[in-house]
């Protein structure tokens, strides 16, 4: 019979980043889902084209690039941390955050500016018009960029418990967990970035 | 190690307990009142079909639309609320941290949140009969524009429609996927991470690679539906058009979203069952498991397939014709492993010395019953045959004869096989055999005249047959009332199950440490095992079905022995 | 950085005994962001829309990779990770394809009049 | 054996027929896993055979059992796939195009049967629209039937076990199936998927008819319902499909 220290340590991985994996390609693939059901409908209806022309490439390329740079910070973060700087590991994190509130800023600007326009999910003006499957495009639009945000604001909170765990430099393994949450965040909304805001 | 003999309050114990063990419990208990449940709706409905229009005892009069709740919610609980509980969760909680040799999960408090998720999905789902209008009746695969709008008020407001009968079951199977993704994450790390030292990936024992296959299949494959399920929930609450063919969406987007997962949900079921099998047949044959890597392989090969047969579900459902021609091959094939895994636990049988225990009786049982489910497949898999069983008692009888013996077939097996180890206590074997026959008989008096009522073109889903010419005749109405009679007799005679639980937990004689010579780790600590499983980790010398080695002194080696 | 050991057996990677290695994040970021300004810019160049459009994703695509690589450090992973990844993306080209002629190719009916 | 209803198809038979083949195939199979699972149950039972070889099924010379089993196994579905397909190629891949064009169209919880007007096509201004319960879609008999499926609501499916057709009706597409009757008589034509409240109620009825009752029939038909006659200018036509643009009141009602 063995000592146990030895026992349980049979890993390739350690178990918190292994199960982020598996917890992230999950999730990629109820995005993934969402995606393709919404570029099946795409190559179904080439008239979507109209309608992407109203979503703003700008505030789009604006959000990509806030979710880079906080990509940036989190990975900055995690650095921090594994060099045991619990301190400046806390205020990448705090940077983060503020780079996921700047996301949601920008998103809830857009939204607002759509809405006015009159171009949502159950719009009369496009049923009216003949153009119920332009609200298809629009029905597509929010819940892909909704969950989006959600997630957002998931990741927001996931790094905000976390920063207040590490206060006194434990648990600073579960930065980098936190990050990579965030980073999967962000590969998403790259991906989603070319398909609502630049393939018009 | 972690010493877990301190004293815990019966809350911290029992309810929201981070062990793995109780966890187990409660998802087979949940598992098994749920079980209750759906038999009770089965119940109900099959005396309807019998005797249409009389009087229910215990019920009353059932409606129309009674009837389509009933069936859908029976189909819904007894595939995600039982099946997956019994199988997935509970056996995996139990088995995985104690076959591999370790004290707990990787994740104890998800899993304990894993359970408490799961237990909310439960109530929501119960919650939904009672919500004004009703629980939703429109079969359990959801197929919109009939869920879509299943709310009837024109102009729902959002909580209204959230509460409707449909939004809440999309809810409840919406929370069961994130308690099952936990659950699932928690399996596959435990078992990559948390091995007893040795353990190598061929020394683990059958049912946990199964149990971790299942989780995968299951992690995969749910995203889809998962983003579907919330596309449909916005299509009932706020309006969207997703699946609204006058919009543009499309009803058959949904079809492929739910089958994409559904299908493999099948084999999510099944393969806990088979490693339950995988664990049994050795024992009791005292014999290796026949080929047991090659078992291995077919499973993985068998699971990178269930991913694309899923359309066999659709064969008449207006796709294109060359893609069904396409999944009809898929489907075949994927015949070609799972009998290959069949076929191997029957070989495991021969030249063994085979003893017939409560437990090695419903194993045997599962592979008698599976192969018509099995084969009666082949008549659907095949898409010309299928444009005429599609959606019909053919398919009903098919898919019990697989579900019935998967789900309680397998979990009775595991049932009473771990009953002594995980309880402490032995099962009365008498009540044991008495219940295996009494369910093999009832279950096959219940179910197989039902495929003859399917070729007569009788179809599924309808309250009242006297409607129909060609099956409102001799001899159909009379298999109906049969199928009715052996429907009732196999609940009642799960009472002999409870009579035997509840006199074991009475008065039961203390059980061995390991009663049935086994091999595999959970064997090796006390019965039941206390909190952490083990005193020391245990250390593994060799794979998990050495029974009969040659020159051995024992008929069995225990993976912990060294020689 | 190697993570694989000797006996089977490693001591838990707290975070000073670096479990993986770091790439340079900030030139990493640079690549990204001068790959979002090009995919921003395909479309200043009159390329037929097809190649441009393809540009972009192409674009997406290696941008995805560069996150998941060096920030999510699956560079770094043992092939079981990458197994895990890839079957995602597999199963998800799985479902395009067998939707993809039940949905992107029949073009919708509007009801009948009755 | 007579365990399906009368076939009154031409290919009816057929589906009969894949049923047997699939049938032997699989009761060979039955018979001999039976066999295999009951016979080591009593030979090497613990009475009979108190002691166990040791056999861990990874030699080829046991394994190769499983693998004789397995090609016999594929061999047979080989076969079968090949069968079902002629039969699936008949009926979905490549049916008539020529034929007496009739529409069905499900709606809750009614099929609702659109004879073709003097045009011979379905979903035209002279289209005669029955929509009765319990009505009577007539057809002629040894001829070849194009239905067009459609739905206006929910997902219906067109199930007629005398011709062992399926299929499903989806709103927003025309599903086109062919049927061609060999037997004159009142057969069954009943919604098989689930739609709602009143599913168990929803069937209707098709009537083949000898050529010359069919022929009366339709006179009678276009007697009493007087279709127009087509108006073929384009100005019509644009009207038409601009009003085709705009979604029925009802599907929209609920938002």
């Amino acid at each position: 019979m063995s000592n146990s220290s030895t026992t349980v340590d049979i890993r390739q991985t350690p178990q918190g980043r292994l199960g982020m994996w598996i917890l992230i390609a999950g999730e990629l693939i109820i995005f993934g889902g969402l995606i393709a059901c919404y570029l099946l409908n795409r190559i179904r209806y080439p008239e979507w084209g109209m309608e992407a022309v109203h979503t703003s490439t700008f505030f789009g390329a604006l959000n990509t690039a806030v979710l880079l740079l906080s990509s940036f910070t989190i990975v900055l973060a995690h650095t921090a941390a594994n060099n045991m700087k619990p301190r400046k590991a806390q205020m990448y994190m705090m940077l983060t955050i503020i780079g996921g509130l700047l996301f949601l800023v920008n998103k809830s600007i857009e939204y607002s500016r759509e809405i006015s326009e009159g171009l949502t999910f159950s719009s009369p003006k496009l049923v009216a018009s003949g153009k119920e499957v332009g609200s298809l495009f629009w029905s597509f639009y929010y819940i892909m960029t909704g969950l989006h945000a959600l997630h957002v604001v998931v990741g927001m909170t996931v790094i905000f418990i976390i920063m207040l765990q590490i206060r006194k430099g434990n648990n600073l393994h579960r930065v980098e967990l936190a990050g990579m949450y965030w980073h999967m965040v962000d590969l998403i909304w790259i991906f989603l970035f070319p398909l609502l805001y630049i393939a018009k | 190690m972690e010493n877990g003999q301190h004293q815990q309050s019966f809350i911290q114990k029992y309810i929201f307990s981070t062990d793995h063990k109780v966890i187990g419990m409660q998802y087979a208990i949940n598992g098994l009142l749920m079980a209750i449940a759906g038999g009770f709706l089965a119940y109900v409905f099959r005396y309807n079909l019998a005797f249409p229009g009389k009087d229910i005892p215990l019920f009353g009069q059932l409606s129309p639309m009674q009837y389509n709740t009933f069936i859908t919610n029976h189909g819904m609980i007894m595939v995600f609320w039982v099946g997956m509980p019994l199988l997935l969760s509970s056996l995996g909680n139990f088995l995985i941290p104690t076959m591999v040799g370790t004290d707990d999960m990787a994740f104890p408090t998800l899993n304990m949140l894993s359970f408490w998720i799961f237990f909310v999905s439960s109530i929501v789902l119960l919650l939904a009969f009672f919500v004004p209008g009703g629980a939703y009746g429109g079969g359990w695969t959801m197929y919109p524009p009939l869920s879509a709008n299943a709310y009837m008020n024109p102009n729902p407001d959002f909580f209204q429609a959230l509460f409707s009968g449909a939004s809440l079951m999309l809810l409840a199977v919406a929370l069961e996927f994130v308690a099952m993704l936990m659950g699932g994450i928690n399996f596959v790390v435990t078992t990559i991470n948390k091995r007893a030292k040795g353990m190598t990936a061929f020394r683990i024992p059958l049912i946990v690679w199964f149990i971790d296959i299942a989780s995968v299949i299951f992690m995969f494959a749910v995203g889809p539906l998962v983003a579907g399920a919330f596309m449909l929930l916005l299509d009932i609450t706020v309006g969207t058009g997703f699946f609204d063919a006058a919009r543009g969406g499309d009803p058959i987007l949904w079809q492929h979203l739910f089958w994409f997962f559904g299908h493999p949900e099948v084999y999510v079921l099944l393969l806990p069952s088979l490693g339950v099998l995988g664990e049994i047949l050795p024992v009791f044959s005292r014999k290796p498991l026949f080929a047991y890597k090659s078992i291995i392989y077919m499973a993985l090969f068998s699971a990178v397939l269930s991913v694309v047969v899923w359309a066999h579900h659709q064969f008449v459902s207006g796709i294109d014709p060359r893609m069904a021609t396409f999944f009809s091959i898929g489907t075949i094939i994927i015949s070609i492993p799972f009998a290959g895994i069949f076929l191997a636990f029957m070989a495991t049988l021969w030249g063994g010395s085979i003893k017939f225990t409560t437990p090695m009786l419903f194993a045997l049982g599962f592979i008698g019953l599976f192969l018509v489910g099995g084969l009666t497949g082949l008549f659907l898999g095949s898409n010309a045959f299928d444009i005429y069983a599609h959606d019909s008692y053919f398919v009903v009888a098919h898919f019990h004869y697989t579900l019935f013996p998967d789900i309680f077939f397998g979990f009775f097996a595991a049932f009473y096989y771990w009953f002594p180890k995980f309880v402490g206590k032995d099962l009365d074997k008498t009540l044991g055999k008495i219940h295996f026959w009494l369910t093999t008989i009832f279950f096959n008096l219940t179910f197989f005249l039902l495929f003859f009522n399917g070729l007569a073109g009788e179809h599924r889903r309808i309250n009242n047959y006297s409607f129909f010419g060609n099956v409102n005749k001799e001899p159909y109405t009379t298999f109906e009332k049969i199928c009715t009679v052996g429907a009732i007799l196999l609940i009642l005679s799960q009472f002999v199950f409870v009579i035997n639980l509840i006199k074991t937990l009475r008065s039961g004689k203390k059980a061995a440490k390991n009663p049935w010579n086994a091999t595999t780790l959970e064997w090796v600590t006390d019965s039941p095992p206390k909190h952490g499983n083990f005193d020391t980790f245990p250390v593994v010398y060799r794979g998990p079905y050495e029974y009969s080695v040659p020159g051995c002194n024992e008929d069995y080696l225990p993976q912990n022995q060294e020689n | 950085m190697e993570h694989t050991q000797d006996n089977g057996s490693v001591v838990y990677p707290d975070v000073k005994t670096d479990y993986h290695g770091h790439p340079n994040y900030f030139r990493v970021l640079i690549y990204l962001l001068v790959l979002l300004g090009l995919s921003l810019a395909v479309f200043e160049f009159n390329l037929p829309a097809n190649v441009a459009i393809a540009i972009v994703f192409a674009v997406a695509v290696w941008k995805i990779g560069m996150v998941i690589r060096n920030f999510m450090h699956l560079r770094y992973e043992p092939i079981l990770i990458w197994i895990a990844v890839f079957a995602a993306v597999f199963i998800l080209l799985a479902f395009f394809w067998g939707v993809f002629p039940d949905v992107s190719m029949v073009h919708r009916e509007l009801a009948p009049k009755l | 054996m007579n365990i399906f209803p009368e076939n009154v198809t031409t290919y009816a038979g057929e589906i009969d027929n894949l049923f047997w083949l699939i049938f032997t195939f699989v009761a060979i199979a039955f018979v001999i896993s039976v066999i295999a699972l009951i016979y080591p149950m009593i030979r090497y039972s613990n009475k009979n055979s108190p002691k166990a070889e040791y056999i861990t099924g990874e030699k080829k010379k046991h394994f190769k059992w499983i693998t004789i089993a397995l090609v016999l196994l594929a061999m047979s579905d080989f076969v079968i796939l090949v069968v079902e397909h002629g039969t699936w190629d008949k009926i979905e891949m490549n049916p008539p195009t020529d034929g007496v064009r009739v529409g069905i169209t499900g709606i809750q919880w009614n099929w609702v049967f659109t004879y073709p007007g003097p045009d011979g096509k379905i979903n035209t201004s002279d289209d005669i629209v029955i929509n009765e319960m319990e009505s009577e879609l007539h057809v002629p008999v040894n001829t070849n039937v194009i239905m067009e499926l459609r739905s206006r609501d929910v997902i219906h499916n067109v199930f007629l076990p005398n011709a062992r057709l399926k299929q499903d009706v989806l709103p927003g597409r025309t599903n086109i199936r062919w049927v061609n009757f060999t037997k004159e008589g009142k057969y069954e034509l009943i919604c098989s998927q689930i739609c709602g409240v009143l599913h168990s109620k929803m069937r209707n009825f098709i009537v083949v008819d000898s050529k010359e009752k069919y022929d009366a029939f339709m006179k009678d038909l276009y007697e009493k319902h007087n279709p127009k006659p087509k108006v073929d200018s384009p100005a019509k036509v644009a009207t038409d499909s601009l009003q085709a643009k705009v979604p029925s009141a009802d599907s929209t009602a609920k938002k």
